[in-house]
Parts: structure tokens; sequence; C-alpha cells
């Protein structure tokens, strides 16, 4: 019950939050909501138990780039952007677009669910019996044993960007 | 408990959001945070997902996706700054000019 | 509903109570730091510091606080105002937010998490938008630069602070403030002795990452007014100032339970040193017979009266310190003297604050920020893994722990001053471009 | 910031396009470390200084003006508002010019005590610089420890003449009042705890890597540069060029004792701080030879109780604490002074700023205004 007071909670404030990053004509306020959107999911994370995650999120998502998407949006002066139109012209066709993909991707949900020979995603999930280690561990096993070499390759692409963005921000190359 | 296809549910309509916003925004800096938005729909579900199946390979993978997440943060915002220095301008129609 | 409701009221009664007691003392407390500061400031500075509001200040606190909110609060005209509004109470709500995975005593902390430490980190860094927002929303060009030096700064130096604190999170092997606490108790030596060398740059970090002298660079008063904070008046700034220094208690208790033993006394493991047992009574007996020693040569009855409620309150802690004597290694015992000991190792800290604050002049941004990038990150990378290794040579290669820690940290320390070296060379070759 | 742009505030440089990160920042007049109401735009790439502009004038009372309508006495007063933490020093400027105008000398002994008391005063008016210059890059202490040792000054003064601050110590043809009992004893015995403070403060910031990181090497102006603005006082001797008016052209009873000019190398703000630094010292070592041996005698020349200068106009310069302070009188033989042009150090020193900013931070903004020692009294006049 509390549970799922707490998803529902979390859940609707993801959506509204996201909702509202699209609206916002200010993009300050645009990424206030994405930070609102941001720190509900890392809610949900907490209600499926993933707590390292939830930390994680908040740590990389929130404190990092949420911090240099705020960062760059003030040092690009929007206050002529914010009299310009914020939609582009295609915004009909793009949402109707949209919603039609929602839609399918809701009916295939649905045909899933109803369906015996579909993906199974009605049976209430196995979660193994208290694991003797905590989730923090069993990640950091996987992250170091099973996925070591992925792990180091996102490493190398995290210093390729911050060299790629450093050259992008300075003035004269 | 909750079903596993609520947290589905939820993330389709955080996808969708942010498909919308990529495609009807004008301002870079918002779509790139629409694109966020997106990947975060991902990294529900994935996370979803593996407490269905049990494991945490699914919260593994999300790690990754923050991690790449982050590095498309820094590089976009980057071309963002330099495009802003060069044209004086962050709407996505008006970059037409393929080279400047 | 009602059900699910009074399992939750009879499961969590005590953190409950644990979070109102830890709520209601730590603004509180960060209040009292305030007062804390302005009396060593006057003591460096050879004066008397507040005098007026209570005997020798002490009610200086609460006349700050009742000042503040009935000050007018003013809005700038070309702020935003839904911003303007939402970032103190950001800020206010990371500070608080930290406490709840502090331990103050054996089973004195509202929630044991398993990522205890990785959720104070990740809460504070949620800290810096209060601070960044708010900056924006002012709409002035101190605010807003104010906000983007601090912002630059949090960033960086977050990531030193981040380093040092795995330094000491390698050794106890755990997330858990509870269990580090526990590691310490286990092995008998705080963490300090064993990683120095992070625990110096989570010193020099936490100056930094509260914003304090001689890092105060967001609200340098003599550039920039007072940076993110110049729009800001009454109580919305009371907020950020509440914030500020309940970081500082936050940074202080995160650096006392990871390096400095939490809520142990000193030399917990050696029977020789219980006697030490007696020191929290004692101490706060000797302050309520100062007090009382005071009472009369206070002026005027209010005077004497509100240093008697103080003698009284001094008093009143004596109590519980004093009955849970002679043995307090379990239940509540241990809670009220941990607790003693915790306060007074944050305190220490914060005092060290303090008084660098009142020693330095201020860094320049590029000064910081190089003190940041090319001094302490790359030196907490070589500590972390000088500490892995000392734990490797330890534990696997069955090395003596005090040869291993010892060979690591002497390369460590050489690392330092080559880094410095490096450094002078640097500015040597800058100052000589420059000339 | 979106005010009409005036020619003749606009910025001296030409605008490029304004990038992403150009700003410009005004500084004042209302400003925490502009000390007083200076107003400074700075055109900012980032935080990096392209050009700078001081706008001053905020207080200008037209003390030159009121001059031409007060007996030379009269305006005796008014100098001491210009420079008002070295009020001695302008007074002593002052009677000396009109002295020179007169024709008429003060008595040995009134020169001694002159002396004393304008030494006295630049230790006090150097003393309340480093404090705030010290406040302005960030530390909070040196501030107190030196107000408390400018307080013995000001007793000094106080006892001497019942002032403070705007002292009006010194009249025209020498003193008015006799020096009180026990004044070589105050003089000698702060000069004896003086040699200890000074130590004291260089211990706090001499050696201090922060303290060095900030003024070394921030605000150079060299030798030429100093004498083509016309720099005088500390700033030109740490640009390496020995010039001081005490040696070169000696007034007072400075040319009976001894003392060093100290001077600098690199002209840095570091250097100016050590070369104040020293001038403490100096200024003590010559308060100490003169208390040995004040001569006795009248402390008043005849110079009549109403002025009346013959027709005619003079130059008169002093080194005053902050550089050279003069005074060009002009007379028309009646009882007030046809003209009076006052030369002030701080207004002439703060030409420089702009070539000591460009290319430095906004934080070293406040470093280059505490090192030049400016007071907007005498800025404004």
């Amino acid at each position: 019950m509390t549970n799922l007071i707490l998803f529902y909670f979390f859940a609707g404030l993801a959506v509204l939050g996201g909702v509202l990053v699209v609206t916002m004509r200010n993009a300050v306020h645009s990424a206030v909501f994405l930070i609102t959107s941001l720190l509900a999911t890392a809610g949900l994370y907490l209600t499926l138990n993933a707590e390292f995650l939830f930390v994680v999120q908040i740590i990389l998502y929130v404190g990092g780039i949420m911090v240099l998407f705020v960062f760059v949006i003030m040092l690009v002066n929007l206050d002529v952007a914010l009299h310009q139109v914020q939609f582009n012209r295609q915004t009909w066709v793009a949402g109707l677009l949209s919603f039609a993909l929602l839609a399918e991707l809701l009916a295939a949900l649905a045909l899933a669910r109803s369906s015996s020979t579909g993906m199974q995603l009605l049976p209430a999930p196995h979660v193994p019996a208290a694991s003797v280690q905590g989730n923090t561990e069993q990640i950091g096993t996987l992250l170091f044993q099973n996925y070591v070499i992925p792990f180091e390759i996102a490493s190398i692409l995290l210093l390729v960007a911050l060299v790629g963005a450093v050259v992008m921000g300075k003035k004269r190359i | 408990m909750i079903p596993t296809s609520h947290y589905v549910v939820v993330s389709l309509l955080l996808f969708t959001t942010g498909v919308i916003g990529v495609l009807t925004r004008r301002n870079v800096i918002i779509i790139l945070m629409s694109i966020e938005l997106i990947l975060n729909a991902v990294n529900i579900n994935l996370v979803a997902f593996s407490r269905l199946v049990g494991s945490v390979e699914g919260q593994a993978f999300a790690i990754f996706i923050i991690t790449d997440a982050a590095a498309e943060a820094a590089v976009g915002l980057g071309i963002i700054i330099a495009f802003f220095r060069n044209r004086e301008t962050v709407l996505a129609d008006e970059m037409d000019i393929l080279k400047w | 509903m009602l059900q699910e409701a009074y399992f939750i009221l009879s499961n969590y009664i005590w953190q409950i109570v644990d979070g109102l007691v830890i709520v209601a003392i730590f603004p509180l407390l960060a209040g009292y730091v305030v007062l804390l500061e302005r009396k060593v400031m006057a003591d460096m500075q050879a004066r008397l510091g507040p005098m007026r509001v209570g005997p020798h200040g002490l009610l200086q606190p609460l006349a700050d606080a009742v000042k503040l909110m009935i000050k007018e609060d003013i809005i700038p005209e070309s702020a935003d105002r839904a911003i303007f509004w939402l970032a103190p109470v950001l800020s206010v709500f990371a500070g608080m937010l930290s406490f709840a995975a502090i331990p103050v005593g054996p089973g004195f902390l509202i929630a044991d998490m398993n990522i205890g430490l990785l959720f104070i980190f990740a809460v504070s860094s949620m800290g810096i938008f209060g601070i960044v927002l708010g900056g924006w929303a002012s709409n002035s060009h101190y605010s807003l630069m104010g906000a983007l030096r601090s912002s630059a700064q949090l960033v960086s130096y977050e990531v030193a602070v981040g380093m040092a604190m795995v330094s000491g999170l390698l050794l106890a092997g755990t997330l858990s403030m509870k269990d580090i606490v526990g590691y310490q108790a286990h092995s008998g030596f705080w963490l300090v002795f064993v990683a120095p060398v992070g625990f110096v740059i989570y010193l020099v970090g936490s100056v930094a990452e509260t914003n304090r002298a001689p890092f105060d660079l967001p609200e340098a008063e003599s550039e920039l007014v007072a940076g993110y904070m110049t729009e800001y008046s009454g109580f919305r700034w009371a907020l950020y100032f509440l914030a500020e220094y309940s970081n500082m208690v936050v940074v202080g208790s995160v650096a006392t339970t990871l390096f400095l033993g939490g809520w142990l006394r000193p030399f917990a493991g050696t029977p020789a040193f219980h006697f030490l047992d007696y020191a929290p009574p004692l101490v706060m007996l000797g302050v309520t017979g100062y007090c009382v020693y005071r009472i009369p040569k206070q002026t005027g009855w209010d005077q004497k009266f509100i240093m008697a409620i103080f003698t009284g309150i001094c008093f009143v802690i004596t109590v519980p310190l004093a009955a849970a004597l002679p043995h307090p290694v379990a239940g509540w015992q241990a809670g009220v003297h941990g607790a003693f000991w915790f306060i007074a190792k944050v305190m220490a800290y914060v005092y060290v604050f303090l008084w660098a604050r009142f020693t330095f002049p201020r860094y320049r941004f590029d000064q910081l920020m190089q003190l940041g990038w090319h001094y302490l990150i790359p030196l907490s990378i070589v500590n972390v893994m000088g500490v892995a290794t000392a734990i490797v040579l330890h534990r696997e290669a069955g090395w003596n722990p005090v040869v291993s820690i010892g060979v690591t940290l002497v390369v460590t320390v050489l690392a330092a001053l080559w880094l410095v070296r490096a450094g002078e060379r640097r500015e040597q070759a800058t100052l000589k471009s420059a000339a | 910031m979106d005010e009409p742009q005036n020619p003749a505030t606009a910025l001296p440089v030409e605008m490029p396009i304004p990038g992403a990160d150009e700003i410009v920042l005004n500084m004042g007049p209302q400003h925490p470390s502009t000390h007083g109401v200076l107003r400074v735009k700075l055109k900012l790439d980032g935080e990096r200084i392209e050009a700078s502009e001081c706008i001053i004038g905020y207080l200008h009372r037209g003390v030159e003006k009121i001059a031409e309508h007060r007996s030379y006495q009269q305006f005796a007063p008014y100098v001491d508002r210009m420079d008002y933490v070295a009020a001695v020093s302008n007074g002593l400027g002052y009677c000396e010019a009109v002295e020179k105008l007169l024709g008429a000398e003060a008595p040995p002994r009134a020169k001694v005590v002159r002396t004393i008391l304008t030494e006295l005063q630049r230790i006090a008016s150097h003393l309340l610089w480093l404090g705030t210059h010290a406040l302005d890059i960030g530390a909070l202490t040196p501030v107190f420890y030196c107000l408390r040792e400018r307080e013995e000054v000001l007793k000094i003064f106080e006892k001497y003449c019942g002032a403070r601050l705007t002292t009006h110590a010194f009249r025209i043809g020498g003193l008015q009042y006799e020096t009180y009992d026990g004044f070589e004893h105050d003089v000698k015995r702060f000069c004896d705890d003086f040699e200890k403070k000074v130590e004291e403060y260089e211990q706090l910031l001499t050696g201090n890597r922060i303290w060095v990181g900030r003024t070394k090497g921030i605000g150079i102006l060299t030798g030429e540069q100093a004498i083509a603005l016309g720099v005088t006082g500390p700033p030109l001797r740490a640009s390496g060029v020995k010039w001081d008016i005490r040696k070169a052209m000696p007034y007072a009873a400075y040319d009976q004792y001894q003392f060093d000019i100290p001077s600098g190398q690199n002209g840095d703000t570091y250097d100016r701080y050590l070369v104040r630094m020293e001038e403490m010292r100096q200024s003590r070592r010559i308060c100490l030879q003169a208390i040995e041996n004040i001569p006795t005698g009248p402390i008043m020349a005849k110079v009549g109780k109403v002025l009346k200068p013959p027709p005619g106009e003079v130059y008169h310069a002093i080194e005053a604490p902050k550089g050279e302070i003069g005074y060009y009188v002009v007379s028309d033989g009646t009882v007030q002074p046809y003209r009076v042009r006052v030369r002030p150090p701080s207004f002439i020193n703060l030409q420089a700023f702009d070539t000591m900013a460009r290319g430095h931070l906004v934080a070293d903004v406040v470093a280059i205004i505490g090192t030049l020692d400016i007071v907007l009294g005498e800025v404004d006049r």
C-alpha cells in the first residue's frame, strides 16, 4: 500500500515534470522541471530496491549533468530567446506522430499482457530471497567482473567527451 | 509489490514526452534535455526489468546509460556554446548553413 | 490503511523520535555555530564579540533569527519569482536532508542506510542548485557571477572530496555510516591515522564545498558584494545562512564519522583509558560550575535569570552523562556518551574552519581552480591508489599493516611534494612570461 | 547597465560583438571594496578585464572653490577633509604653502613637532591601508590589529589637539598648541611597541602563500609607466623609482634625520605592500630620532592675525602618505586666496588603475584599488 502510494507519487511527478520540461518557455524553468523529473525517477528506483542507482542518479544526473545544463543556460544569454517562437512549425504533425507512437507502444504492452505466448510481463517479479550481498556490492561485482571491458570503454568515452567539450568550449583552437 | 507493467507505462509516457520535446522545440538546449528524458525512460525500463529477471544486470546497464548521458551532455553543450559564440542563437532551425 | 500506518508507526517510532531530536537540535546547533564563530573571531581579533543579547551574547542566535524573520522580504522587480522562492528552500532542503544519514551515537540515527555516505554526498551535491538558481533568479550580475563561480567550484571540489571519501571507504569496506564507525571501533584505529592524506584532502575540499574562507569566492564580500545572496534579504537570506552552517555541520559530521571515529571515545578499545569515560560528565559539570560562578557577575536580574537557565541546561545535560557511568557501552548510556563525543569532534572540526577563515586571505578564482585541479585531484587519485596498494599488501601479501601503510604514505607524500614543486615551477614560468 | 551611452562615460574601447561571456560590470558607487563612492565600469570577458573606467565625482564638495571665499586661516580645516585619514599631512602641506607665500617660516620647535605628528599620521594612514587592503583580499583579522595600533596614534592626536580624525593640528606660521606633558613619552612608548607589531603583521601576511599569490604579479606598473602617469608615493617607489620629496626637497625638519627610502623592483601589488611596511618602520625611526631632541623655543612665527600675502603664486608639495600632495596657491593681495589648486595624490594615482587592471581578473580589481590606497574625499575634493 505504502509502496503503491509512493509509486504513484513518484510516477506522477516524473511524468508531470517531463511534460513541463517540454512545454515551459524559459529554459531554466525547463531545467528545474527536468531536475524534478529526474529526482522522481530516482524515487522510482528506490521503489524498485535499486538504491545504488538512486544515489548514482542523484550524484551524476542531478549533481553533474544538470549543473552543466544550468551552467550553459546561464552562459547563453536567453533574454532574447524568450520572446521568440518556441515551437517548430511541424509541432502538430510531430505531436500526432508521437501520440501514435505512444498508442502503439501501449497497445503492444496490452497485447503482451493478454497473450499467453507473448512476453510474460504480468507475473509477479520473482525477487531472490534477501541476497547476502547488498545492492551496491552486487553492482560493483558485476561491473568489475562481467562488464569490466564495457566499463573501461565507458571511462574512455567519458575521457573523449571531456576532451571534446574542452575543445568545443575553447575560444580559439 | 508493484507490477512491472506500471513502470513500463511510466517509462512509455516519459519516452513519448521526450520524443515530443525533441520533435517540437526549437531551443537546442531543451532538445538536449528532452533526450535526457528519453534516456531516463529507458533507464526506468531497464531497472524494472532487472527486478523482473531477478538480477542487477539491468542496473549496471542503467549506469552505462547514465555515463553515456553525461558524455552526450558535455559534448552537446560544448557544441552549443561554440555555436552560440559564432551565431548568437540556440534555435535549431536557424542552424542551417552547415558550415560557418 | 490504518493497520499499515500503525505498522509504520510501531516499527519506526525510534527513527521518528531520533529524527525529531536531530532536526530540532541541528539547526539550533547551526545557530550556535554562528555565535561560536563570532566569539572565536572576536577573540582572534582582540575584541569581545556579541555581549548584549543575553549574558555573553548567549541569546544572540535567537535574536538574529527573530530579526531576520520579521525583516521585510524583498523580491527584486525583474527577478524570476518562482525560482527566487525555490532556490533558498532547495539549499536548506539539501542541508537538512543530509542529517538523515548521520549517526550521532550508537542507535541514535534516523536511517541506517547501506548507502549512507553516498546518500549524503548525493544530497549535498543537490545543494548546488540552491546557489545556482538563486544567483540566476536574482537577475543581477553579481549574483550571476557568484552563482557561476560556485557551481564551477563545487563541481570541481566534489571530485577531490569524493576521492578522499573513497580512500576511507576502501579501508572500511562499507558505505553505511554506522558500519564505518563499527569498523573503526573494531580495528581500534581511527581512519585519520590510516589515511591521513585523505583526511587532509577532505578537510581542504570540505572547506571549499561549504563555500567557507579562504574559498568563499561565491560570496566574496569585497568582490561580489555577497555573491549569489546579494539580492536576498530577510527570511530567505536566513535560509541560505542556515544552509551554509548546516552544511558545515554536515561535512564536520561526515569527516567525524569517516575519519575521526564517529561517536567513539578516544582510545575506545584500550582498557587503560577507560577513565576517559568520566570526561564528558566532568566537562559538563565544569561548564555548569563556571555558569554558576558567572551568575552573580551578571548585571540585572534578567541577565542573571538567563544565565541561570543556561546553567540549568548544562546541568540537565550533565545528569544523563553522569547517570550513564560507569560503563557506557550499550543502550542509551552509549547513546548519550556517543552523542557527546560526536558533537565534540564535529565542533572541533568546525573550529578549524573558523580558524582558517580568520587567518587566511581569500584565494582568487583561478588559483582556487588551480589548487583543485592541479593539486587536490591528482593527489587524491594518488592517495586512493596508495591506500588500495596498502590494503592489497596487507591483506593479500600479508605485510605488516604499519609497514604497508607507511610505505604507501611515503609514496603519497612524495607525490604531493612533487606536485607542489611542479606547481611552483609553473607559477614562476607564468610570472616570468608576464614580466 | 542599460543606461544610454553617454560619450563621456562610454568605455574607452570599441565594443566588438558581445560574445557568450562578455559583460559590462558596474562596480560601485556602492560597493564594499571601492573604499568610498568610486564607480568602476569594467568590461569583462568571463572574469578577465578587457577595459576599465573609473567614474568619480560622487564625493565632490568643491573644496578648491570654497578656498576662494575663505580667508587663509579659515580654509585650513577644509584641507583636513580631503584625505580624511591623513589630515595632519594635508594640513602641513597647506600651512607650508601659505608660509612660503608669506615669506614666513615656522620656528624650529614647531617644525620638529610637525615632523613627528606627520610621521605618526603616515603610520596611521598606512595602518588603515594595510587593514583594509588585507580585508579586501579576504584576510579578516589584520584590520582589527591595525585599527588597534592606529588607535594609539589617534589618542596622541587627541591629547595634543582634541581631535582624532580631522585634527587641524597646525596653523599657518607654526603650531597653535604647545605639546602636552608626556607627549614625548607617549610617542616613545608607541614607537617601542610598534616595532613588534609590524613584525606581527608581516608574520600574518608577508610569507603567506595565499597573500603572495594574490598580490605578486598583480597590477604591475613599470617605472616609466609610473612616471608617465604621474604616479607618486609608495606606488612610484615600488616601481623602482627612488623619489621621495622628504629627501628630494626636504621640508619641515626632515633634513635633520636619517632614514631610508624603501623601493621595490617589480612594481606589483606585493612590492607596494612591502614598501609601505618598510615606510612604517622608517617613520618610526624618524619619530624616535625627532623625539630625542625637540628644540625649545616659540611654536609660532610672527605672522599676524590677518594674513595678507603679497600678490604672487606658489607651489609647495610634501610627501603625504599616499604620495605627493601639492598646493598651488595664488594670492591677489587680499585676505582670501585668489585660487587654490590641490594636487591630490589619490586622484593622480587612480589614473594608473586602467593600466594596472587590464588583463587581470575581477578579484584583482579590489587588490589594485586597495594597493593604490585612494581616499575618495581626496579624489573628488
